[in-house]
């Protein structure tokens, strides 16, 4: 089983140096080929982990695995070792399987881009990070492995690396990134001062309730991280940049895996939340304003991509609320369908975008039902899990996120009614997406790239210059594409990783439904109890209300963007303000970046030049001034010298006398 | 013995040692100034007779004599140097001796 | 008292006489009038070696150069710097005071009363026999002293006969 | 009455080394005359180095048999360790000069007269720093300085050279015409003029406070601090060590140096052990003065002498740290500092020589440019002379400094220390102009014709300047032998 | 063989340099003498590693031999655990310099190949030292070939740039040297080992103040920036990564251990000044416009940080401080080397006229990616293991270092992504040619081995700072500052 466990962790790591090592040694396809096996591999090891978990009994389903200590000094040790728990496992699961279809899936959609094998070490440096976090076997090594998905998400966003843009976002993901990464370190430093060890059982089994101060302050540090990782208020700016990587990029790293991994955070470290109840009430009320805010912004997003991050940023919203009110099972099943759904649709509006030639806009789109209507579908079921609607994935696991809500008090009832409104903007800007870009008729762009003759579609895909100087256009490829030639919805490998996450998106659900069976919640049970049940009631209510809104949402959408019914409100401050980002931006710029610009150069003015480099030449000026003096009196005369003898002597003679 | 005390002989000599001093300071030939500078080794000298004399042992007596001799192989030199100069037609002039200096 | 008038006097005129050779005049009156001194302190070789050796040979040598050089070797008296001036006699007068007056102060003091001494004191018996033993050695540094200031006034006294041929590589 | 004379016993022994110089120095003066002017400089050189040698050789042995100090000739000297080790300095640098000086090519004239003024002035100073009374040591004094007067000014033909000897006479004897009037002031207080007699005097009459004793010792102060070209009574050293011919300059930043710090050495603890606590302090604040005034002149000299002359005094001013601390610690680093820092001297000013000859003009930091690469063995080693000057180890003179820091702080004056380590810091400045010039300046095009063609190899300088840099890394891994050595001089001083 | 292993550690390359100042060799031959020594340098220290007692708490490979006696100064060398990973990271970075020079074909060869070794025998020598004097013979002897090193062959400016290093960091050792007569002048003896603790918090001054200026810490950095814009670009990364490690390990092996008490004392306005050099270097290292200027003040800031590890006066600290001097040796050494390659081809190291360098260029790309992150202390990598250490070290001292720390280590990220991007992404810059010309092989092979020396001590940092101060595995180790 641990071996096992290793083989996933260690599996992405080989594959990744491999292709990194071996150069141009390897093909590109081989290197696609390579990481796609090794993260097949590793989920096949994941399975086979699981399988073995499941045979042992429930209380001894908890598995610790050290090679040697890490890092460590005196008494203080922390060793490289795994964990493998039913958590760990449920995340293995869920990174290496979708992880495995999406790297599938680029093999087709990185098809000929000149610098495939660097994609595919990255991916693979992505995967086994991530592997590393999740079995992280001590906090230390979750923040080794919570750093370096934070590097390959840098890396991946920066992919294309002659685009400002692109590495604009690249940096301001890792800066922020870093500062949760900052709060987290620190978090742990007064757990090492405090208990005198990063292990999880050692933390867990100190006693700190004691300490107020002390729980409250890690939690909180915690939760900086898990904030900044997930794209939760107020550390969400990064996210919809992040768009700028690869389509297949935001859909494993920027809705399916990383961005979840606060959540998985805060459930891992559920006890230490559970000593700081208060921090645990602000991770929920964060994720519901997250939420809300998020559904928001994305009514006026016109970049499809950036469209579905606002929605995962507002997804991930629920899943803090459901592990801010510890309803650890229910928010890790939201995690798992929301994997499903949402690598689903970013991959659908990967084949959209791929076929518009890195057309991103879908003011620009429209129509594309008939002319690639496999993709339409999946982006519908896609949709419908998203917007909740039974029997798709979502509709299981949002609605017992807001059930559990309701066992919170009067807390949990305002996080219930954020949550209704959230799934009501759900259903608008999700179906807003889908008529914009499948209904009405085909823009005459559109028509340009798919009907002008499909023969050259394709091809067409990745050529630059139709839009050359759109902000926002996808692959990038100021190279052409010799050889392979994707007809309308793409190659075997896309069409096929889509579908099967397009069933797992219809079919995920079921694995969950709160109250009548709870084998995902059972699992976990070990190592993150609930810390609320929902009653009956509270599940039926929260239910048929949120189907209810979410289909009002998709009908004031079908409204406003597919029958054209009615006008979209124009509230132009309201619009501004949204499109904006609530100036989030902005108000960071001017808050930090302005600042230590500002102080960089003030300081170098005004301290390091004339200050520390000019007190040198201050001195050795000084020096050589006096310097002239002396040499002056140097008058070459004799009477000089004879004169400063005698005059000295008289001086010696005097104080001599006098001194006595 | 009869005569002023020793202590007035100091006092002349010192009286004659700063003569010769400000000779040296003062003037700018170096001839004088050679001068001035036996002025001064002779100031020494009448002093250390004094005191020779006012301790009744003959030391600096012998002393005064050695400073003679030395008194006069300066004097070579200086003299040596002087006629040196003078061959090379520079100005007697201890004031234009300046190339050295700084 | 007449001979140390005119010890003091002689010594200011060596100093300032413009001309050379007054101020060397001045100067072997000056060591006449040591020597009278010498005399009154009961120091008659000393004396006797003052005006035979130094006011007689080694001025004459001064003489002679000074009659060599001719016209070059006058000093008018036209200062330096005046500050330069100023602060010379300043520091020179303070010398001097400083010395005369504790000078004063001690004569009425320990000074005031010397020793007897006998009849062998001061003369060439008694010099000769103490520079045969207990200032032999000063005595042979002596003789270096002046064997070495000869060869000196040889090297520089002598006519350089690199002198020319260094002129025309100059021209 | 001839008869009843009874001269002194005369120690022949403890004279040695300075007959050996005499004695070279009388064959050298007489080859003048005999020897054919084609030998004249290999013999008289030959004659020169052998009597420094034997000087040394002498000094070693008297060195070696003398184990308790003692006054010899009726007491006019004193024959110990102390003064057989400063003779070996002393004799080891006169070895080297000759070496540097045999190339020189002014003062062809005079080479027999100019090695015998060379030995003779080496035995002056060898005695000086055996003189045990006040009139040898004014004798001594005086018997080499007119050597080096004349010396100065050996190059009649050279006007500078003329003004140098011409200066350093006036102001020489000024100098020494105190140092004269201070002994007689000193034997008039106290009737005696031996060292130890004054002492004895001065402690048994109770003469601590008598005003003339006081001024006197001043005046023998300024005078010897004349000799060490310390400051205020420097001013003369740069002129003058510019001026000279460069292998004299050398002889005499090491060797004056030697025989004057040590005489001071000797004369201020063994005739004025009571006013120490006036002198110790003096000489503290001369040494500052030597530091101060010595570093930040260098600062801004562009002739390489120049700067030499400059960081002379400043090294007087180390040196004369050491004696202010009054101790056998700062006995025996003045004595330790001696070695490295007469090597490093001598070994600049040659490399100095050697550039003089080869561009026939005086050596500025200019015209030095680019030798380090053209040169490498001198221009190395006139580097590794300005880090050793600087006190970087692996050079002795770090030792040195270090014993003189720590003589002083055993001392209780960590003022002074203090002073020592800015004014360390301040020579940084300009010892590395000279590595600069040496090394990181292209020498834009030797357009400086050497004077007379290229000049010839010069295996004695060569090797003088290897032997240099040899003592002057050899003296820090020999640190022990040579501490040991200084112990047993610093011994016979009264501390 | 054990108790000579320091003592030829330090003068195997003294005695090589000799040899190829004294032997005439042809410009490649001695290059190749030369990385020769320097590789038996590098094995020497694996066979010491090999045999060292790591569970020892005391000196290890001790020698000891008198050098004078009146002041009881002797010629004492040996190794504690912290000392033998800096020789390590000397004798690896020298040789890396050394091949590195070979590679890029340094003028006047024997000059310079000679001044290396010797520059390398001096650093071992300081790290190995265990008399105060011996130590700071050692330290002023690495002025001797820096100040020709660079002086001779650095940039255009570097006529200042050396004069004000060696003059700003003479007074600091001066002040050092003053420090070291008083304190063995007042305690009989020069030794490190027999020396009881001092209380003076003068002398504790005068030996930190040659630290900080040599480390240096804010505000003595002042011949920091030129000196590493004008020397060559190995010699700039010895400085910064080798040299600089002297300072650090001073403060642990003098300063700190042997005046605990002034050390504790002022213990917060050296924190003060640390954590101003830190926020001070990484802010202008994010400003700086040219790559060595960013590498440059991150080394300030680095130096703040160890100074941090030091002064929290812990076991975690010191663990820290020492894993992390090791690392940001070979980081800097790289990057200057990196940076280095990067002017040679393109003749500019200003980002305005950079960049783009990526296309093309992977080996380039990947090494510098790779050393970058590291360097930004990525969680996971060994220099966010070693600030790890730290800042939980100096988090005991007082929370709000730690605090400091980590916003440091955010400025971080944004200074060492900005050189990476300034470098290898966006659009081709100005300067760089056309024709994209990769890192060659010779090149690789000098990067590549510290890269993988900075990922083999990710996969197990333990290795150094569970082996510093001794005590084994398990046991808690005292500081390992007392004799065996």
């Amino acid at each position: 089983m641990v071996v096992a466990s290793w083989i996933c962790l260690l599996a992405p790591l080989a594959a990744a140096l491999a292709i990194t090592v071996l150069g141009e040694r390897i093909s590109r396809r081989g290197a696609g080929y390579l990481a796609t096996a090794s993260v097949v591999g590793s989920f096949a090891a994941s399975v086979v982990t699981f399988a073995l978990l499941t045979g042992q009994a429930r209380e001894d389903r908890v598995r610790y695995s050290t090679v040697w200590d890490w890092l460590g000094t005196g008494t203080l040790h922390f060793g490289l070792r795994i964990l493998v728990d039913p958590l760990s496992v449920m995340m293995m699961l869920i990174v290496t399987g979708v992880g495995a279809l999406i790297v599938g899936y680029s093999v087709g959609y990185m098809d000929g881009d000149e610098e495939e094998r660097r994609y595919f070490a990255y991916m693979a440096l992505f995967v086994f990070s991530m592997l590393l976090l999740v079995q992280g076997g001590n906090l230390l090594i979750l923040l080794a492995g919570w750093g370096l998905v934070g590097l390959s998400s840098y890396l991946l966003i920066g992919f294309w690396q002659d685009r400002p843009s692109a590495i604009a976002a690249a940096k301001k993901a890792f800066v922020m990134n870093a500062f949760g990464d900052a709060t987290m370190a620190l978090a742990f430093f007064l757990l090492i001062q405090h208990t005198g060890s990063l292990d999880f059982e050692r933390v867990f089994a100190s006693d700190l309730s004691g300490n107020h101060w002390l729980v409250n302050l890690v939690a909180l540090g915690l939760l900086g991280g898990a904030v900044a990782k997930s794209a939760q208020l107020p550390l969400q700016t990064w996210l919809p940049d992040a768009m700028e990587g690869p389509t297949p990029v935001s859909a494993l790293i920027h809705a399916a895996t990383m961005v979840t991994a606060g959540v998985y955070l805060i459930v891992r470290t559920h006890p230490l939340f559970e000593l700081a109840p208060k921090v645990q009430d602000l991770a929920a009320g964060l994720g519901a304003a997250t939420l809300v805010m998020a559904g928001l912004i994305a009514l006026v997003q016109t970049d499809i991509k950036r469209v579905i991050a606002y929605s995962t940023m507002s997804q991930i919203g629920y899943m803090f609320l459901a592990a801010g009110i510890g309803a650890y099972g229910n928010g890790m099943f939201h995690l798992m369908t929301h994997a499903f759904f949402k690598a689903l649709l970013f991959m659908a509006a990967g084949i959209v975008i791929h076929a518009l030639a890195g057309e991103q806009d879908i003011r620009r789109m429209g129509g594309l039902r008939r002319l690639l209507p496999k993709t339409y579908l999946a982006t519908l079921v896609g949709a419908l899990a998203l917007v909740g609607v039974p029997p798709f994935a979502g509709f299981f696991s949002k609605d017992s996120i807001l059930a559990a809500a309701l066992g919170r008090g009067w807390y949990g009832d305002i996080l219930w009614g954020l949550g209704l409104l959230g799934t009501f903007l759900t259903g608008l800007y999700t179906f807003r997406l889908v008529f914009l870009v499948f209904e009405g008729r085909p823009s005459a762009f559109v028509l340009e790239h798919l009907t002008a003759g499909s023969h050259a579609g394709g091809q067409e895909g990745h050529r630059h210059e139709l839009a050359p100087n759109e902000p926002g256009d996808e692959p990038a490829s100021t190279h052409a594409h010799p050889a392979h030639v994707h007809v309308g919805e793409g190659p075997f490998s896309m069409t096929s990783t889509v579908a099967v996450l397009a069933l797992l998106s219809l079919v995920g659900g079921f694995l969950q439904f709160a109250g009548l069976w709870t084998p995902v919640s059972d699992w976990l049970d070990p190592v993150a109890r609930p810390l609320v049940d929902a009653t009956g009631w509270q599940e039926t209510a929260s239910s048929v209300l949120a189907v209810a809104f979410g289909l009002f949402g998709v009908f004031i959408a079908w409204g406003i963007y597919s029958r054209k019914l009615m006008e979209a409100p124009s509230a132009p401050r309201l619009r501004a303000l949204l499109e904006n980002k609530l100036y989030f931006d902005r108000a960071y710029d001017l808050a930090f970046y302005n600042p230590a610009v500002a102080l960089a150069r003030g300081w170098n003015v005004l301290i390091e030049r004339p200050l520390v480099a000019g007190s040198i030449t201050g001195v050795a000026g000084g020096s050589r001034r006096l310097a002239g003096r002396v040499t002056a009196a140097q008058t070459g005369l004799v009477r000089t010298y004879v004169f400063a003898l005698a005059a000295s002597l008289a001086v010696l003679i005097v104080v001599f006398v006098s001194v006595r | 013995m009869k005569g002023p005390d020793v202590a007035w002989y100091l006092a002349v000599s010192g009286f004659l040692f700063g003569t010769g001093t400000l000779g040296v300071l003062l003037r700018r030939s170096p001839l004088i100034i050679l001068l001035s500078l036996e002025i001064m080794l002779n100031a020494a000298n009448l002093a250390l007779i004094a005191v020779s004399r006012h301790y009744g042992h003959a030391d600096g007596q012998i002393f005064a004599l050695a400073v003679m001799a030395v008194a006069a192989s300066e004097v070579v030199v200086g003299l040596g140097l002087i006629v040196a100069m003078a061959r090379r037609d520079l100005v007697l002039d201890v004031d234009r001796l300046t190339t050295l200096r700084g | 008292m007449l001979a140390v008038f005119a010890c003091l006097g002689s010594g200011i005129a060596v100093v300032s006489f413009t001309n050379p050779f007054y101020s060397a005049l001045a100067l072997i009156g000056n060591l006449g009038a040591l020597a009278v001194l010498y005399l009154l302190l009961s120091a008659e070789f000393v004396a006797a070696a003052q005006v035979l050796v130094y006011a007689g040979a080694v001025m004459v040598m001064f003489l002679f150069v000074i009659g060599y050089l001719g016209g070059q070797a006058d000093a008018p008296w036209a200062g330096g710097p005046s500050w330069h001036t100023i602060g010379a006699i300043g520091a020179a007068a303070s010398i001097l005071v400083e010395i005369i007056v504790v000078v004063g102060i001690k004569a009425g003091g320990r000074l005031s009363t010397s020793h007897e001494v006998t009849s062998a004191f001061g003369s060439p018996e008694g010099i000769g026999r103490l520079f045969l033993t207990d200032h032999l050695l000063a005595f042979e540094i002596t003789s270096i002293v002046l064997l070495v200031a000869a060869v000196g006034g040889v090297i520089l006294g002598s006519h350089s006969r690199t002198l020319e041929p260094r002129q025309e590589v100059e021209a | 009455m001839i008869a009843s004379i009874r001269t002194p016993a005369v120690d022949w022994f403890a004279l040695s080394p300075v007959l050996a110089l005499l004695a070279a120095s009388g064959i050298a003066l007489l080859s003048a005359v005999l020897v054919p002017a084609r030998v004249r400089r290999p013999f008289a050189a030959a004659v020169c180095a052998a009597g420094f040698a034997g000087a040394l050789v002498a000094a070693a042995l008297v060195y070696g048999y003398t184990l308790h100090g003692h006054g010899a000739i009726a007491d006019a000297i004193r024959r110990d360790r102390f003064a057989a080790l400063a003779q070996m300095i002393l004799a080891g640098s006169g070895f080297l000069a000759v070496g540097i000086s045999y190339g020189e090519r002014g003062g062809k004239e005079h080479v027999g007269e100019y090695y015998a003024l060379l030995a003779a002035a080496g035995g002056g100073m060898a005695f000086l720093v055996s003189a045990n009374n006040l009139m040898t040591l004014f004798l001594a004094l005086e018997w080499f300085s007119i050597c080096l007067y004349i010396l100065c000014a050996v190059e009649v033909e050279r006007e500078r050279s003329l003004e140098a000897g011409l200066k350093y006479l006036i102001v020489g004897s000024f100098g020494s015409a105190f140092l004269l009037f201070g002994s007689a002031l000193v034997y008039g207080a106290t009737g005696q003029l031996a060292f130890e007699r004054i002492a004895g005097v001065v402690g048994a009459q109770g003469l601590r406070h008598d005003v003339l004793l006081l001024i006197g010792l001043a005046m023998i102060l300024a005078g010897l601090g004349f000799k060490s070209s310390a400051a205020p009574f420097h001013m003369w050293t740069p002129d003058v060590y510019e001026g000279a011919p460069t292998p004299v300059t050398a002889f005499m930043s090491a060797a004056t140096k030697v025989a004057a710090l040590l005489l001071s050495l000797r004369v201020l603890t063994s005739a004025f052990p009571q006013e120490q606590r006036l002198w110790t302090v003096a000489i503290a604040v001369i040494a500052c003065a030597s530091l101060a005034i010595g570093n930040l002149a260098a600062l801004v000299q562009r002739n390489v002498k120049r700067l030499l002359a400059y960081s002379s005094v400043s090294h007087a001013g180390f040196m004369l740290i050491a004696v202010a601390a009054n101790s056998a610690l700062g006995a025996r680093a003045l004595l330790y500092y001696l070695v490295p820092y007469c090597a490093m001297s001598l070994g600049a000013f040659a490399v100095v020589a050697a550039r003089e000859r080869e561009l026939g003009q005086a050596v500025t930091l200019d015209n030095l440019a680019g030798m380090g690469w053209e040169r490498p063995f001198l221009g190395a080693s006139l580097a590794i002379f300005m880090y050793g000057f600087i006190g970087f180890p692996p050079l002795g003179l770090f030792i040195g400094k270090f014993y003189v820091f720590s003589a002083i702080y055993d001392h209780g004056w960590t003022w002074l220390l203090i002073v020592g380590v800015a004014a360390t810091a301040l020579s940084v400045y300009y010892y590395l102009a000279v590595i600069r010039a040496l090394y990181m300046r292209s020498s834009p095009t030797l357009a400086l014709a050497p004077a007379g063609g290229s000049p010839p190899r010069e295996g004695l300088l060569q090797a003088s300047v290897a032997a240099c840099v040899v003592v002057s890394i050899g003296s820090l891994v020999a640190t022990q032998p040579l501490i040991d050595l200084a112990r047993h001089a610093a011994r016979s001083l009264p501390l | 063989m054990n108790p000579w292993l320091p003592t030829i550690l330090t003068f195997l390359p003294v005695a090589g340099a000799v040899v190829i100042w004294l032997v005439p060799m042809r410009r490649l031959t001695t290059g190749a003498f030369a990385l020769l020594v320097s590789l038996a340098e590098v094995a020497f220290w694996i066979v010491a590693v090999v045999r060292f007692d790591f569970g020892g708490f005391g000196l290890g490979f001790e020698q000891r031999a008198s050098w004078f006696s009146d002041l009881h100064v002797s010629y004492h060398v040996g190794m504690f655990g912290y000392s033998l990973w800096l020789v390590g990271l000397t004798v690896v970075a020298m040789a890396a310099a050394v091949a590195y020079a070979l590679r890029s074909g340094r003028e006047r060869p024997r000059a310079y190949f000679g001044l290396m070794l010797f520059l390398t025998g001096a650093v071992v020598g300081a790290f190995v030292a265990q008399d105060l004097l011996l130590f700071y013979v050692y330290w002023e002897a690495m002025l001797i070939p820096l100040y020709v090193l660079i002086g001779v062959w650095g940039g255009a400016g570097r006529a200042g740039a050396t004069i004000k290093f060696v003059v700003y960091t003479m007074a600091g050792s001066l002040l050092m040297l003053a420090s070291i007569v008083v304190l063995g002048i007042s305690q009989g003896t020069f030794d490190l080992i027999d020396g009881s603790p001092s209380s003076s918090t003068w002398i504790f001054l005068g030996f930190a103040a040659a630290f900080a200026v040599k480390a240096p810490l804010f505000p003595l950095h002042g011949w920091l920036p030129d000196a590493y814009r004008e020397a060559p670009a190995e010699v700039a990364g010895v400085l910064s990564g080798v040299v600089s490690k002297i300072a650090a390990y001073g403060f642990l092996r003098i300063a700190i251990s042997r005046f605990p008490q002034p050390a504790h004392d002022l213990r917060v306005p050296i924190l003060v000044l640390a954590a101003i050099g830190l926020v001070y270097g990484s802010l202008l290292a994010f400003r700086s416009p040219d790559v060595r200027g960013v590498i440059a003040y991150s080394s300030l800031a680095q130096m703040g940080l160890i100074t941090f590890g030091l002064f929290a006066t812990n076991l975690a600290g010191f663990s820290g401080a020492v894993l992390q001097m090791v690392n940001h040796g070979l980081i800097s050494v790289t990057l200057f080397m990196l940076a280095g390659a990067i002017e040679r081809h393109t003749s500019t190291g200003e980002f305005v006229r950079l960049g783009g360098m990526a296309k093309g260029r992977p080996a380039l790309a990947t090494v510098l990616m790779t050393i970058g992150i590291i360097a930004l202390a990525v969680p996971g990598s060994t220099a966010f293991a070693g600030e790890f250490l730290i800042l939980s070290g100096v988090f005991v001292a007082g929370w709000i270092w730690a605090v400091i720390g980590a916003v440091a280590i955010v400025l971080a990220a944004m200074y060492m992504l900005r050189l990476i991007s300034g470098v290898l992404h966006r659009d081709r810059g100005t300067s760089v040619p056309e024709e994209a010309r990769d890192l060659r092989p010779a090149e690789l092979g000098i990067v590549v081995p510290l890269v993988a020396c900075l990922l083999a001590l990710s996969v197990w940092p333990a290795s150094i700072s569970d082996h510093s101060f001794g005590g084994g595995a398990r046991r808690a180790p005292a500081l390992g500052l007392s004799r065996r």
